[in-house]
């Protein structure tokens, strides 16, 4: 939990430009080298509704939500409404003039006079909130320039005057502003040299540092980031995105892309997912590699498009009939949707199985601020071989299971590959013994998985009596959560795994046992991770912090119900 | 040199007198007219009877899922441009399982083709009716006859736009080998329906049936002209024209993505200093 | 006594000039014109922002999956043919990820009206590359421009045998309505297309773009003429037509089936004798 | 076990009409009041290959196959080849007489004469082993008279004088016959009343008997008997069976018609069902009740298409994104797939949810004699309501979850379903709190479900020192298994779950801890049913005995297996 922190919500309707005014302000606090952490609540609707883009910022390491508001950026009068209530002591709305503010402590802004025109009110307001928290206008300027730079010399000017006018209108006001502690990284005159980064964006980086080159998808709220970053980055490297009719084709052309040589992926979320499960099973039967970056949002069905729940690990790890192998790769932070992206790839390939990101929109749409990755310690992922004999056989019986894989058409080897099961060669045959030889050979890459992969991490108390267990995208609020109860009174650790699949019991009972009391918090109704656990390991939660009304965790809403229980 | 032969002898399990072993020969007589070696063709197909045809010839074979020959023909295609890639299967498993991947490809033009074995029927699970069975023709799972008009993949095609259209019959080899050098030929996307006896399951369109009826288009057939293409394309009745029905040249997906000369994919390998430029415009 | 009012007046979640808002406006016209209380309709509609309609009238109502519209609404009005039921959603939807639907829909040709708002584009999701949407158009999603031609909806349509092929243009909504009520009243699937300007992601069709182009096809057209009907299902350009393309008269699946008398199935109770003299057919 | 029984073992390839001479002799059996056990073995092709048809029969209920066969009547060299191993010590072969059977004995039957046309050969078969096993020659006279009765007086005439010509040709051999024990069931002029029936056939019926009357369906083996049946049953009653484009069109059809107040089901297999995920989705979101037969097949993906296997479970369980209630039923014999068909409509009708009737190819095509259902026993299923008012709200917030539903168009009211998340009135919302309120009553339903359950039945020894836990299909395997362990030494008793979710653990707990070994016996790989009951209640099962070669279970190989494991 950071020691000092500023959580500025902008809220209004869809196509009021809040989350230009977000990115803007968000971007120029990671280039003076502040720490941020962008929580996107937003409709499913283009306009209209409401929307809030919060930015938590300082100069430490921030890893989670808070529901208390300093600043207040008011696009309309409902953001006023329903927000008020989270004003801390020291909190300031800034809205129009025109807004009923009631008693609180605002900035009222005569948006009309400062802009224009109404298109340049979102930089207006960037203005003043830049100014409020004593942010260097310069930084600003740059920024605008550079991003409207494309646009022509007319409009730069026209924006940096509105926020010029903006900014020192705040500073003429009668007051008081509380400036944010000074950030503690080197600045530049480059910035910080710090990268403002999506979980989504990081699996895209991670995916093309493994050399991911093949993406077919079909768009979907939240994974559809992924496919567009990996196109913006990835275009000129050679990569293939390409929007295609549907999930059951996605799946199965980057089955086939997989099978001649590429490294592919597919990203979507819970219903797209559902529609690409006979494919798991593909790739599970003809032992293909392949990478799903499923993005959870709430069910059932259309379920909540926009918002956040972490409800489908069950469906992860059971989609597709049949018996085989498969990991499951649970990012927590930004820095681990690269890294364990990366792994994916590793992992798909050398067990020429499914693997799965499985992250949600919360930190899919988080910003957040990271150093650079040193790509030249993430190498690209060894692909399948490309020469073998005429006599090469793709599925040939090895102690490992994992038998040699070779593409089609560069060399004189013939590939062969069946749904149906099939002998060594790829042929489709009917012979029972072989079909038990080949069902185990498999179901025994399951090990390969197992042997490698990411031990549950231990955060915060290291001998807790209160052991708060997560996965995926809850660890920052968990940590917080346990800083919070620890100064509460009673010591309390987090234990997150970044992989839930398989799972090595001896990695993590330890752990499990040590505490007094062990804390499940899951973004779900049901507890899917305790029950994967009590499955693999008989250990039963004492306790459950479950979430599932779209939101993501907070610190507060963890200790509370903790408590609660108590 | 290839022949005939290099692609192998095989024991099927199709039924004596199947019309499958026919398009099993035209596919040899084909690819070896073409002068390709098998490890650079890939056939990629469903499931069915017709989608058991890779494992009786000798090339790289994807047999996928029921109705997903297409999609997986494009991604391996996409991955590696100078495979010769053919998507072989039933008539269920191209037009009724796989129907919205076969708008979709003829949408996106890549350069494949697209081989269907037009049985009229659902052999394998034992004759039900397909998408081409003939409205009111009894079937087992159609005691009082087949529900829905058959579908019209020729007449389909051509309105949509294809390039390449092309019908013929197993009973006469030479001319459906003639169809499949072509289309793989043909740069783009490439339909070759072929009618294909099922001695099973379907007891009206019989071998005789469709002798009776085909006849090849001649010269006087413009398959670049819209109007003659649709016309023979809607023609299926006491005479039902084989041949090329529709062909002319448009840019293909490679074309127009830029990847028409792409080396293939497994030869990727990341350009870290570009990676690690792209990455700073996140800063 | 029905009229427009009786249908409501709902907040929506629509941006605003959108042409959802007039696509609206028609259908309540059309339905009031046809003397329809709300009870006697079923909208069915899959995801997207078209698909959000059913929510802004009084009706009955089955907002179900992407892509899956037209399913369901078989399903519910062979269950009740009474019942009048429209599958309405987006251009993605019914020709995108329903685009298998979409074929079997027609050939099965149950008595319902799909009527399909076309922006040519995904709107819900923030402006991808739809189906319709023009080749080479760049969209966020597609900034080189959409690699695959697009889909023509009505040439498909009118060649699959389609009874009823008309299209709309949301800034007529008398038209449209017009349409709608044709459609309802054709026997059989009926195919609205309807374009409707998206004015937050559709840079390209605008307003004004159909404005330009779209004209009012009139008696000179015979939509009964397969060939007057395929040309002007192939006219996309400078010139647009609107209006019925395509009407004939076939049997539907209901009248072929034998149920288009059928009572609702939710009246349906078994027949325990004559199930248990079936039931001897095992001994 | 039964005291006395006969294997027959009926092979050759398809096309050769190994099913008719099979289906022949096992309705004449079944009509003479003996008891049969059909197991069909048979390639995915249609013509060639190796297939079986197996009849075990006796006077004694029979529950399962078993390997040892005592009459082999092989159409083919291969048959004989194959099976002669399996020959009982008073084993004998029904061949052609140019086959090759060695020095096993053998009735080398003169085929060319018996049989004017090679299409006369089943029939001849049939009358030679027909006579073999001293069955009475007029029932299969009344039978073949009856079956070919359509085709005309000729076709009957040519058939029954082959019939004759076989059964007599046996008679005169030097042979001895062990004639089968006389069957103790009374039979009239019209034969025991008793009806020869698959266990797909009685789950179509149990489904007509509870209203179903709505089933579109895309055929795949080994589901599409279902559909056939329903529609061969209920064509006159007014069920609608519809073939549609693929398995997602059959779902979201299936779901239309329900809500539209058609009793719905659809049947399929794996890969279909894989297809069907998001619908089963979209029926817990919708609150739509839906039956889904799963008939299973071995897997992955394409598998073994005309084999068996247990292994969707887990499938069955997790199938679609997002969470809510259903239920899983899997019958053991074909009187409870008549049954748990029944009560499926039941539950999905109670709970507003997907319940699936979890079969597999062995039952599905298995042939039992069974008493005729007593229909008037099994009534209708209450549908939904017909009336209401205007007002009415389709999702009321309900102490029990389950809303009143009422159907579209029969009344003023109007009823909106909505694949997002809705308010009561079913119309989309993005209130947060309505959502949690609403997934909350989805969940609740949970309860309802489980208060009203089929309990697992023990059989065999009630206090045993071994217990063999199986769900479904395995049912009668183990029970005959139980039977040859006690009679080995070691007291062993049978737990069935004919019901595998919910699971209610006070109905089985005592049952688990009251024997001193606890073998689960399940036809997958990975143990699924044991995973679940260790999730549920910690239980771990101490021994397993695992089988997935596509074959269905026999006493011999579990028992086997359990001593193997000592
Ligand atoms: C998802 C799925 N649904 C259904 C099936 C069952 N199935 C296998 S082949 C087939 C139809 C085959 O017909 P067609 O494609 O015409 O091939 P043919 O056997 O006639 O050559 C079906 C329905 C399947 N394997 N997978
Ligand atoms: C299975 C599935 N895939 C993808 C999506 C995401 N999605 C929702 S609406 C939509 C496209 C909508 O386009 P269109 O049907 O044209 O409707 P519009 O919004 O333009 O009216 C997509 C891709 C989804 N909800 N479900
Ligand atoms: S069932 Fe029909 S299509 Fe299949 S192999 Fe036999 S004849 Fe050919
Ligand atoms: S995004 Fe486009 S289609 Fe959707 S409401 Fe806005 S203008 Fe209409
Ligand atoms: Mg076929
Ligand atoms: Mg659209």
């Amino acid at each position: 939990m950071p020691e000092t922190s500023v959580n500025i919500l902008v809220g209004g309707e869809a196509g009021q430009g809040l989350v230009t005014i977000g990115e803007f302000m968000a971007k120029a606090l990671v280039r003076s080298g502040y720490e941020i952490h962008v929580t996107q609540d937003y409709m499913s609707r283009v306009r209209g509704g409401h929307n809030t883009f919060a930015i938590r910022t300082g100069p430490d390491p921030i890893w989670a939500p808070v529901e208390d508001v300093d600043i207040l950026v008011a696009l309309d009068q409902e953001t006023i409404d329903l927000h008020k209530s989270q004003l801390t002591g020291q909190g300031v709305v800034i809205a129009d003039e025109a807004f009923d503010v009631g008693d609180l402590p605002a900035l009222s802004v005569p948006f009309k006079e400062l802009a224009p025109k109404p298109i340049f009110r979102n930089v207006a307001a960037l203005g003043v909130l830049a100014s409020t928290i004593c942010h260097d206008i310069e930084d600003l300027e740059q920024l605008l320039t550079k991003t409207f730079g494309k646009k022509g010399d007319e409009v730069v000017e026209q924006n940096l005057e509105v926020l010029r006018a903006a900014y020192n209108w705040r500073k003429e006001q009668d007051f008081v502003v509380e400036c944010m502690p000074p950030s503690l990284v080197d600045v530049g005159p480059e910035g910080s040299g710090r990268l403002m980064m999506q979980g989504n964006q990081a699996i895209a980086l991670g995916a093309l540092a493994a050399g991911c080159n093949f993406c077919p998808f079909y768009p979907m709220t939240p994974s559809t980031s992924i496919p567009l970053a990996l196109s913006a980055l990835g275009r000129d490297l050679g990569v293939v995105v390409e929007q295609v009719e549907d999930e059951i084709s996605a799946m199965n052309m980057a089955l086939g892309a997989s099978f001649a040589g590429a490294k592919a992926m597919v990203a979507t979320s819970g219903g797209g997912f559902a529609l690409m499960c006979e494919g798991v099973s593909l790739a599970g039967m003809t032992e293909t590699p392949i990478v799903i970056a499923l993005i959870q949002r709430p069910g059932p069905a259309t379920g909540l498009p926009t918002r956040t729940e972490q409800a489908d690990l069950n469906l992860a790890l059971y989609a597709g009939h049949g018996e085989f192998p498969r990991a499951i790769l649970t990012p927590g932070t930004v820095e681990e949707c690269f890294e364990l992206a990366h792994k994916a790839f590793d992992l798909a390939e050398r067990s020429q199985s499914p693997v799965f990101i499985l992250s949600d929109q919360y930190l899919a749409d988080s910003y957040r601020s990271v150093a650079p990755f040193d790509l030249n310690a993430y190498p690209q992922i060894e692909g399948p071989l490309l020469e073998a004999d005429p006599y090469y056989v793709r599925h040939a019986l090895v102690p490992n299971g994992v038998s040699p894989r070779v593409v089609p058409g560069t060399s004189k080897a013939l590939v062969v590959l069946d749904s149906d099961e099939h002998t060594p060669d790829g042929h489709i045959t009917e012979d029972l013994d072989v079909r038990i030889r080949m069902n185990n050979k498999r179901l025994k890459k399951a090990k390969v998985l197992a042997r490698d992969m990411f031990q549950p991490v231990r955060y915060e108390d290291e001998d807790p009596e209160r052991l708060l267990v997560c996965w995926g995208t809850t660890l920052g609020a968990a940590r917080e959560a346990a800083r919070l109860l620890t100064s509460l009174g009673e010591r309390t650790g987090v234990l997150h795994f970044q992989q839930v699949w398989p799972l090595v019991p001896e990695q993590f009972m330890s752990a499990l046992e040590g505490a007094r009391e062990v804390v499940f918090v899951e973004g779900n109704a049901t507890g899917q991770l305790a029950a994967l656990i009590r499955q693999q390991t008989g250990f039963v939660a004492h306790k459950q912090v479950l979430r599932y009304d779209g939101l993501p965790f907070t610190a507060r809403y963890i200790a509370t119900a903790v408590e609660q229980s108590e | 040199m290839v022949s005939v032969e290099t692609y192998g002898e095989f024991e099927t399990a199709w039924c004596p007198g199947c019309g499958n072993f026919s398009i099993n020969k035209a596919m040899k007589q084909a690819l070896a007219g073409l002068g390709l070696a098998p490890s650079q063709v890939l056939l990629v197909s469903g499931i069915g009877q017709a989608a058991k045809a890779p494992h009786y010839l000798k090339c790289n074979a994807f047999n996928g899922l029921h109705g997903r020959a297409l999609p997986v023909a494009q991604g391996a295609k996409l991955s590696n441009p100078g495979l010769t890639v053919i998507a072989e299967s039933g008539d269920g498993c191209h037009y009724g399982e796989g129907g919205n991947h076969f708008l979709a490809a003829i949408r996106r033009n890549v350069n494949i083709t697209c081989l269907v074995h037009d049985n009229q029927i659902y052999g394998l699970t034992k004759g039900q009716a397909s998408p081409t069975t003939l409205q009111g023709q009894k079937t087992k799972a159609q005691p009082m006859g087949a529900t829905s008009e058959a579908f019209n993949p020729m007449a389909t095609a051509v309105a949509m736009g294809c390039g390449f259209v092309a019908r013929g019959f197993s009973g006469d080899i030479d001319h459906v080998a003639d169809l499949l050098q072509q289309a793989v030929q043909y740069e783009g996307f490439a339909l070759v329906d072929v009618f294909q006896p099922c001695v099973s399951f379907n007891k009206v369109n019989t071998f005789k049936w469709y002798k009776d009826r085909c006849y090849k288009l001649d010269e006087s057939h413009d398959p670049a002209d819209f109007g003659q293409a649709m016309a023979k394309a809607l023609e299926f009745g006491d005479k039902i024209p084989i041949g090329v029905i529709r062909r002319y040249d448009k840019p293909t997906f490679e074309q127009t993505a830029g990847r028409e000369d792409a080396k293939p994919l497994a030869y990727y390998t990341v350009d870290r200093d570009r990676l690690a430029s792209e990455m700073l415009s996140f800063a």
